[in-house]
């Protein structure tokens, strides 16, 4: 069965991808649909949804359209996402393909150096990192991946170390391919779809992580993110609800959606769960 | 239960597999009887359904096949009519199963004692003393030493012979009538699986139980059965007492199969070779550390243990052991795979212990390897053509070249050149063993080493690929070391056979004298374990 | 909509109110019980003479006390110093202290202690009175064991202002003199002479003052015990007024519209009153070291193109009023007379037009001062209107730290901030004009970097003079001046609303509000 | 004799890794901008270039940064975390008196996720593709994408204001001065709402890696075994399946206890639960170094701890581990 049927007969998947599409096509039709900043007041502060037809979700205190800021928030929820786990990924890829490969020395030296960031909890340090380099865009991408590499580098250790012993790898020596070529074109491939499913659940964490940061007031303040907006009106919960009632949504539901298609993608890569034949 | 009613009756089983596949039924249409104090043997290739039987009686198949038609009667009783909680009151009571793989087949984090006398406890038979009672006797019973702290051990503390042991101990708690053994000496080595088949023959005997037995080596069966059931792809090909099945086969698959057993032509003699010396190996020495700390010295295995021996062009030379004995140690410190801990490897005279993987690669071309897992020796992410061009362009050859090179070799091998931009997953065991060797051949090398190269195959593809691999030597000139665990197999390719036992060559010669007069105490302990070794295939089928 | 008007309609009329305690005064007062309150942020010490933060001096207030205290009209009140007396010259004041008055571990309150406080420990840990005592003080001196006599080298009107207790806390010569002040261990166990003692600081969760049983003013304090609690999360400080966990809240402890709806509450009571003394006086300070705020037409422009009104009603909720003069208009030398901003683009757009400034050529950099979410609304609006006027704005994250930094050392392009009045513009205005305060080091001093010699002048004069109507004048001219030149874009008077349940009576009493000695404060039964 | 090699092997790991931690740390706090002196200076209400210095001096910051580590480095080894910037109490001091607080929220938030996780997982193993395994895993999901914070705010409102029944923060009541037994209740009561909070996320996590876990060793060979000896499905679920499935269970837990900490930043933010979880974001926004860096070494340690304890748990559970190493 191919990659995609299987990934097709997981409802749940499927359900995930098509959540996360709406997701992307607001993101990416924002400026369309909302055309100018999602920071200028365009109504009567504090106007609750569904009240009046142009702003179905209702404005904020300084009368800002939440839903324009929905619009743009999935813009930084996801690029903070996307981005902070491809540096994460790269970052861990880098330094679990040297350990795994080369194991030794090696392998000791840069799994200790794993062990520090690991032995630090994640959100905390990020909220350090973000608040030394002062919170902007590029410092809490950089935080939440500088926090998110190490699993990566223990699950592509692990499937180097044990991909280096199988014998397609060997073979590979012994043809005599050079080692830097052997992890590129040999054993990263085969380990690839783990890491992308870990990958798929990293984008989803971040988006967590930053909004939790923003929470704690160390958003970008010139980026309408979900966090943000659920930062800047969590205090005012219970008198305008709506504030944060939306980004809140908004992030469960995207967070879920991406979820979803990570077990799909795990699901229908290692179809070994499944039934096997013979 | 009359005399006359069998232990066990199949009657017309089919089990129907999942739509989508290559073919509709996993057995159909199978028929068997098993008699009280009788061994049957079901043998038959990989994808043959020979399991399945077994899986079925048990109620053990996978929720996603279910048996559609057919009985299966035990002592007359229909087991696919019983309920769940039925079938588990028969369950280690009425038959008992044994599996391939012991290790697996064992609780991790259960002490032997423990699981044996959980079937006592699960059916409600005595109590705790009696049961530990009764444990000790049965691993009195299997052979194995010191009942008194073995139950206490944990399975990965036994050796694969002591953990099947321990699956028999199990399976005969409640002396059950019948034993399923579902390829129980595979995974064993030669000399422990001619001690697990006597042991499991005297259990049968002394109890008068029925044993099916399943298998894909008909030296097994030869040693072992009373009636043999051929399959081939779920269907029953051949079914008849051993000595009709074994010696006068009748349909052409079961002959075929006999016809591919290996057997040593114990007459044959070779011509010695006379080729310049290739490889010279001088007290070649590899030792293995593992655990060690602060205060415990470190556990050192001789892996290899001061081996010489010289390999001209064009010869081939045997490396026969046991798992754990070095052979594949030996093959991978030539290939430089792995250090060396003293000693010279001279090839063409130039030692290559020294050098360094960098000033080693110039010279990898010459010597070259075959893998044993079909499986797991192709890149499942590249296609035919890059894994045969990978080695050539490693090693300077322009790309067009190598990619016209990679297409004679399919040719070569006995592939078709659309193979070429096929994936490894498209082909069978013994097509992607054909790539492997494609692979070797690409880089022209003088040495071949081939690693237990047919050992993961069936015995028909296991026959095809042993020829392709003489017939290539031969039009090519160049040395094999060919590491096999089966001796039959060495007897038949080999010019010269080395027999090794804990990292030490214990006897080295041409095969007939290794065979005919083994001087070493393993080497004929090796030889009388071989199943099947009173019975002639070649006979049967000529 | 129609909610969220009367929502504001609420908020405005709520500020002006007082709902001061008026049937509690004819109530006997009884003795016993426990106040909560809440210290937020958690204090760094209780040490009033080392720390002046807002939490700092609400509890070391009650363990504290200054020469004086000031009533809601500003008049000098009573506290250590029982009188006092100025002479003709303005140049030498003498005050008589209190009698009996004992410190916490027991020892006598004596004259040597407030000459240590004054000359010694003050002068070297107190940044504002060192600037008066080295500027202004010539000598400070005990005729007799209950009076001390300050000798100024010129008269210096502002003087008596200094004596409350965050200017000038008296601390005991026996425990501080001859050692270093702000590593001394009895830092961590307060000894002051006021009506409550600590028992406990259990950090992160709670401070816990007992009565001090040796109080000097017979009868008082009323209160048994007090607990400051710790809660670090606004909506938590409210939920915590509203289940009555504390019983009053300060100003700045929740959020603007909290305030309204607490304050609507059943029997909660809300005054804004006791704040007289610090009139907190918001802006936006730019470095007009930079274009284009070196340009005045330019700050002028960007004054109209703000609606200070829009961000009282909406960001503050109403918790404020338009500034119009440096000075609050609650001080005393406050003037209607002067230049004034009103909301208006088309002027703004004029007057950026005439200034020559090309907005889309400049990037401002509008860093929020990090005390809170309203603040930060603030600076979303102010870098709002700036981009309608043409600027290109960045907000800039920054933390407390940060901000501090980069206000001290001029490294900012655009931030807010604000002011403590002090009770004469001598004290809290003035620093943030004069030339002569244009020093790094600290983000409340003149940052901005305004000179204006005739400005110098004027408060140089103002705070001199010994002749009220002199100083009166002087000032007058001052905001006429600055508000025509802007250096820092006035925003907002912030007024601060305490709130709390109506068992608490006699709560705020003076201009310093909460941070007074809560000796007379009971707790009906 | 093994087992105390191995203790010292461990001991030995565990303290590069901490001191390794403290130096990532160190020279992580050298890149931030912004003085400490001058923030305190700002703090006290004005500060001026004499005042900042003299900060500076007392503090060491006036030292080149490799001998402020060293001094650092040296202090801590002798046990000693330095002062406070900010409140002028030993770090120590300050820690101890929050740690406890922080080990009991994580403690029982650990046990209570750990403990609903592995049942959950467990039913929803067992029960596979019936609606209550949807039930639990829909949950499990939801709550694995739900901000830990939002969690928190609905649960005050829900169960503290609307229904009354929890108090919404705070560790005890204070000024009740309980004593005894009055006092754990009271605590206990505290505790339910952080706990629950802070869990959640994390039975999440369990719930589904037990599924999962249990599922994978449902496949395996000797599951069979069992089946083949008759032995009924529940007894092999207990006795043979959840025995071997928690294991990775376990190890998991025990690398992410320290997340926990990192989760409790935000729990006790919102439940004003007095922890160093707050106390390590108070510093960091005071720059209060000495107690951010000891907040650090000591959430290291405790990390460093609860995996060795953990490893030293699997040998006594898994007889494998002993010759695997």
């Amino acid at each position: 069965m191919s990659f995609f049927r299987r990934y097709a007969q997981n409802i749940g998947a499927l359900i995930g991808l098509a959540i996360l599409a709406v997701v992307v096509f607001v993101a990416l039709a924002a400026p369309i649909l909302y055309p100018g900043s999602p920071w200028q007041g365009v109504a009567e502060p504090l106007l609750p949804p569904f009240e009046d037809p142009a702003y179905p979700l209702g404005t904020d205190l300084l009368g800002r359209d939440i839903a324009a800021g929905i619009a743009y928030g999935a813009r930084v929820s996801l690029l903070i996402g996307i981005i902070s786990t491809a540096v994460a990924v790269v970052i861990g890829v880098a330094i679990g393909a040297l350990a795994g490969f080369y194991g030794g020395r090696v392998d000791d030296m840069l799994m200790r150096f794993t062990e520090f960031f690991q032995t630090i909890p994640a959100f905390a340090m990020a909220v350090v990192l973000v608040a030394i380099f002062s919170p902007n865009i590029t410092s809490i991408t950089l935080a939440i991946a500088v926090v998110s590499w190490p699993p990566v580098a223990r699950l592509v250790r692990g499937e180097f170390l044990s991909l280096r012993s199988r014998e397609f790898v060997q073979a590979a020596v012994v043809v005599g391919q050079t080692g830097p070529r052997i992890m590129a074109t040999q054993i990263l491939p085969n380990a690839i779809s783990p890491i992308i499913v870990t990958a798929s659940l990293m984008v989803a964490t971040a988006i967590l992580t930053e909004s939790s940061l923003s929470f704690l007031g160390l958003g970008d303040r010139n980026m309408m993110s979900w966090g943000f907006m659920i930062g800047a009106a969590r205090t005012m919960l219970r008198e305008a609800w709506w504030l944060s009632v939306f980004p809140g949504l908004a992030i469960l539901i995207t967070v879920l959606a991406i979820n979803l298609i990570g077990e799909g993608l795990n699901d229908a890569m290692n179809p070994h769960l499944r039934g096997r034949k013979g | 239960m009359n005399a006359t009613t069998p232990l066990l009756q199949v009657e017309n089983l089919s089990i129907e597999l999942p739509a989508g596949l290559d073919r509709k039924y996993a057995v159909e249409n199978l028929s068997y009887t098993l008699n009280a104090g009788e061994i049957l043997c079901v043998v038959g290739e990989s994808g043959s359904g020979k399991s399945m039987t077994a899986n079925a009686i048990m109620g053990l198949l996978p929720s996603y096949l279910k048996p559609s038609s057919g009985r299966i009667l035990l002592k007359g009783r229909d087991l696919l009519a019983m309920s769940e909680a039925e079938l588990a009151r028969e369950r280690g009571r009425t038959v008992s199963m044994i599996f391939q793989e012991p290790l697996s087949a064992l609780n991790p984090l259960m002490t032997v004692g423990d699981q044996i006398a959980e079937v006592m406890l699960v059916h409600g038979e005595g109590d705790a003393a009696s049961r530990e009672q009764r444990v000790l006797e049965l691993l009195d019973y299997v052979g194995l030493p010191d009942p008194a702290s073995l139950r206490h051990s944990y399975p990965f503390r036994l050796s694969g012979g002591q953990r099947q042991r321990v699956m028999i101990a199990m399976a005969l708690a409640l002396e059950p009538a019948m034993l399923i053994a579902d390829e129980p000496t595979t995974a064993l080595d030669v000399t422990t699986q001619a001690q697990i088949l006597d042991l499991i023959r005297r259990i049968q005997r002394a109890k008068g139980m029925g044993v099916l037995f399943i298998t894909h080596d008909f030296g097994v069966v030869a040693d072992i059965a009373d009636k043999v059931v051929v399959m081939e792809k779920g269907l029953v090909v051949e079914q008849g007492t051993a000595d009709e099945v074994l010696n006068r086969p009748k349909h052409p698959y079961t002959r075929r199969l006999i016809a591919a057993v290996p057997h040593p032509d114990e007459n044959a003699t070779r011509a010695d070779a006379d080729g310049d010396v290739l490889l010279e190996v001088r007290g070649l020495r590899k030792t293995y550390r593992s655990g060690g700390g602060l205060f415990t010295r470190p556990r050192i295995v001789k892996a290899v243990d001061d081996v010489s021996f010289t390999l001209r062009r064009g010869e081939t030379l045997g490396v026969v052991g046991e798992s754990g004995s070095g052979k594949s140690t030996l093959g991978r410190c030539i290939l430089k795979l792995t250090d060396v801990d003293g000693g010279q490897i001279l090839y063409r005279g130039k030692d290559i212990v020294p050098l360094s993987q960098a000033a080693f690669r110039p010279l990898r071309r010459h010597l070259q390897m075959v893998f044993q897992d079909p499986f797991a020796s192709l890149n499942p992410r590249q296609t035919i053509g890059r894994i045969l061009t990978d080695g050539p362009v490693a090693n300077g050859m322009p790309l067009a070249e190598a990619e016209k090179k990679a297409r004679e070799l399919l040719s070569l091998v006995g592939l078709d050149p659309s193979a070429y931009d096929r994936y490894p997953h498209e082909f069978s065991g013994g097509q992607r063993q054909r790539v492997g060797i494609a692979r070797a051949l690409a880089l022209d090398p003088e040495l071949l080493v081939a690693d237990e190269s047919v050992s993961a195959l069936d015995v028909s593809v296991q026959a095809q690929v042993l020829d392709l691999l003489q017939d290539l030597q031969k039009k090519l000139n160049i040395a094999v070391i060919f590491i096999t665990h089966d001796l039959r197999v060495a007897a038949e390719v080999c010019d010269k056979i080395a027999v090794m036992y804990r990292g030490a060559i214990v006897e080295f010669g041409p095969p007939g004298e290794v065979f005919n007069a083994p001087r070493h105490a393993y080497t004929q302990q090796l030889i009388a374990a071989i199943p099947g070794r009173h019975w002639n295939p070649r006979a049967a089928v000529a | 909509m129609k909610k969220s008007s009367r929502l504001i309609a609420g908020l405005v009329g709520l500020a002006g109110l007082t709902f001061a305690a008026a049937a509690g005064a004819q109530e006997k007062p009884t003795s016993g019980g426990t106040l909560n309150m809440i210290a937020q942020p958690e204090p760094p010490t209780l040490m009033v003479g080392l720390n002046t933060q807002g939490p700092t001096l609400y509890v070391g207030g009650q363990i504290y006390q200054g020469l004086l205290s000031y009533g809601k009209d500003l008049s000098l009140q009573p506290s250590l110093a029982k009188a006092w007396e100025v002479s003709e010259d303005g140049l030498t004041y003498t005050f008589t202290l209190q009698e009996g008055v004992k410190w916490h571990d027991g020892k006598p309150f004596t004259v040597d202690d407030v000459i240590f406080t004054a000359d010694k420990f003050l002068r070297e840990a107190h940044p504002r009175w060192r600037y008066i005592v080295n500027t202004y003080v010539e000598s400070i001196t005990s005729p007799s064991p209950d009076k001390v006599v300050f000798k100024l080298k010129r008269p210096f009107s502002a003087f008596l202002y200094a004596f409350e207790l965050s200017s000038f806390p008296v601390v005991p010569k026996h425990i501080y003199d001859g050692t270093d002040y702000r590593t001394n261990p009895a830092n961590n166990t307060p000894i002051g002479t006021g009506p409550f003692k600590l028992k406990e600081w259990k950090r992160g969760s709670y401070i816990h003052l007992v009565k001090n049983e040796d109080y000097w003013k017979p009868g008082l304090p009323r209160i048994d015990e007090l607990y400051f609690r710790i809660i670090p999360d606004a909506a938590s400080r409210a939920v915590a007024f509203e289940k009555g966990t504390v019983d009053v809240l300060r100003g700045g402890d929740v959020e603007g519209f909290e305030v309204r709806r607490l304050s609507k509450l059943d029997g909660v009571q809300t005054t804004t009153d006791g704040w007289e003394m610090y009139s907190p006086l918001a802006f936006i300070e730019w470095n007009l070291r930079r274009p284009p705020f070196n340009n005045k037409l330019a700050r002028k422009a960007i004054m109209h193109a703000i609606d200070r009104d829009f961000i009282v009603r909406n960001i503050w909720f109403g918790l404020g009023k338009t500034a119009v003069s440096p000075f609050a208009s609650t001080t005393r030398f406050f003037t209607d007379d002067v230049v004034k901003y009103p909301f208006d683009m088309a002027k703004a757009k004029e007057l950026l037009a005439q200034s020559g400034i090309k907005p889309q050529e400049h990037t401002i950099r509008v860093m929020p001062i990090p005390y809170g979410a309203q603040w930060d609304r603030t600076a979303e609006y102010v870098k709002q209107q700036l981009e309608q006027l043409g600027f290109k704005a960045e907000l800039v994250s920054i933390d407390a730290g940060g901000w501090s930094k980069a206000v001290s050392d001029w490294d900012f392009d655009l931030t807010f901030n604000y002011t403590y009045q002090y009770g004469d513009p001598a004290l809290g205005v003035a620093r943030h004009y004069l030339s002569s305060n244009i020093i790094k080091g600290t983000p409340f001093a003149n940052n901005e970097g305004y000179e204006n010699p005739v400005v110098d002048e004027l408060f140089l004069k103002a705070a001199s003079a010994v002749d009220e109507a002199e100083a009166k004048a002087a000032y007058a001219e001052a905001q006429k001046i600055i508000t025509d030149d802007m250096p820092l874009g006035l925003l907002f008077e912030q007024r601060n609303v305490t709130i709390w349940r109506d068992k608490v009576k006699e709560l705020v009493r003076t201009g310093i509000g909460v941070n007074e000695s809560m000796d007379e404060t009971w707790i009906a039964q | 004799m093994k087992t105390l090699e191995f203790l010292i092997q461990r001991l030995v790991k565990a303290v590069i890794v901490v001191l390794g931690v403290v130096i990532l740390n160190f020279l992580l706090i050298q890149l931030a901008p912004g003085d400490p002196a001058s923030v305190l200076a700002g703090e006290a209400g004005a500060g001026d270039e004499q005042f900042i210095a003299q900060l500076r001096a007392q503090f060491g910051l006036d030292q080149p940064v490799y001998v402020q580590l060293w001094s650092y480095l040296q202090n801590i080894l002798s046990g000693d975390l330095g002062y406070s910037y900010r409140n002028q109490v030993p770090v120590a001091q300050l820690i101890m008196e929050r740690l406890p607080a922080t080990l009991l929220l994580t403690g029982s938030a650990f046990i209570f996720s750990l403990i609903l996780g592995v049942v959950l997982g467990v039913l929803a193993a067992y029960k596979r593709g019936s609606f209550g395994d949807s039930l639990i895993m829909t949950g499990a999901l939801i709550f694995y994408a739900t901000p830990l914070f939002w969690v928190a705010l609905m649960a005050v409102l829900v169960f503290s204001i609307h229904l009354d029944l929890l108090p919404p923060f705070d560790m005890e009541t204070i000024g009740a001065n309980y004593t005894g037994w009055a006092r754990v209740v009271d605590i206990a009561h505290h505790l339910v709402l952080p706990t629950v909070t802070l869990g959640l996320f994390f039975t999440a996590v369990y719930t589904r890696l037990t599924r999962a876990s249990m599922l994978e060793v449902m496949n395996l060979d000797f599951v069979k075994t069992a089946r083949a000896k008759g032995v009924p499905k529940g007894r092999i679920i207990r006795r043979h399946v959840l025995r071997n499935a928690i294991l990775p269970v376990f190890t998991f837990a025990s690398v992410q206890a320290g997340q926990l900490v990192g989760g409790a930043v935000l729990t006790e933010t919102v439940f004003a639960w007095p922890g160093i979880g707050r106390l390590m974001f108070d510093a960091l926004m005071q720059r209060d170094y000495p107690v951010l860096l000891g907040v650090f070494l000591v959430t290291a340690i405790v990390v460093v701890l609860v995996n060795l304890v953990t490893d030293l748990l699997y040998r006594f559970v898994d007889p494998r581990i002993e010759t695997a190493r």
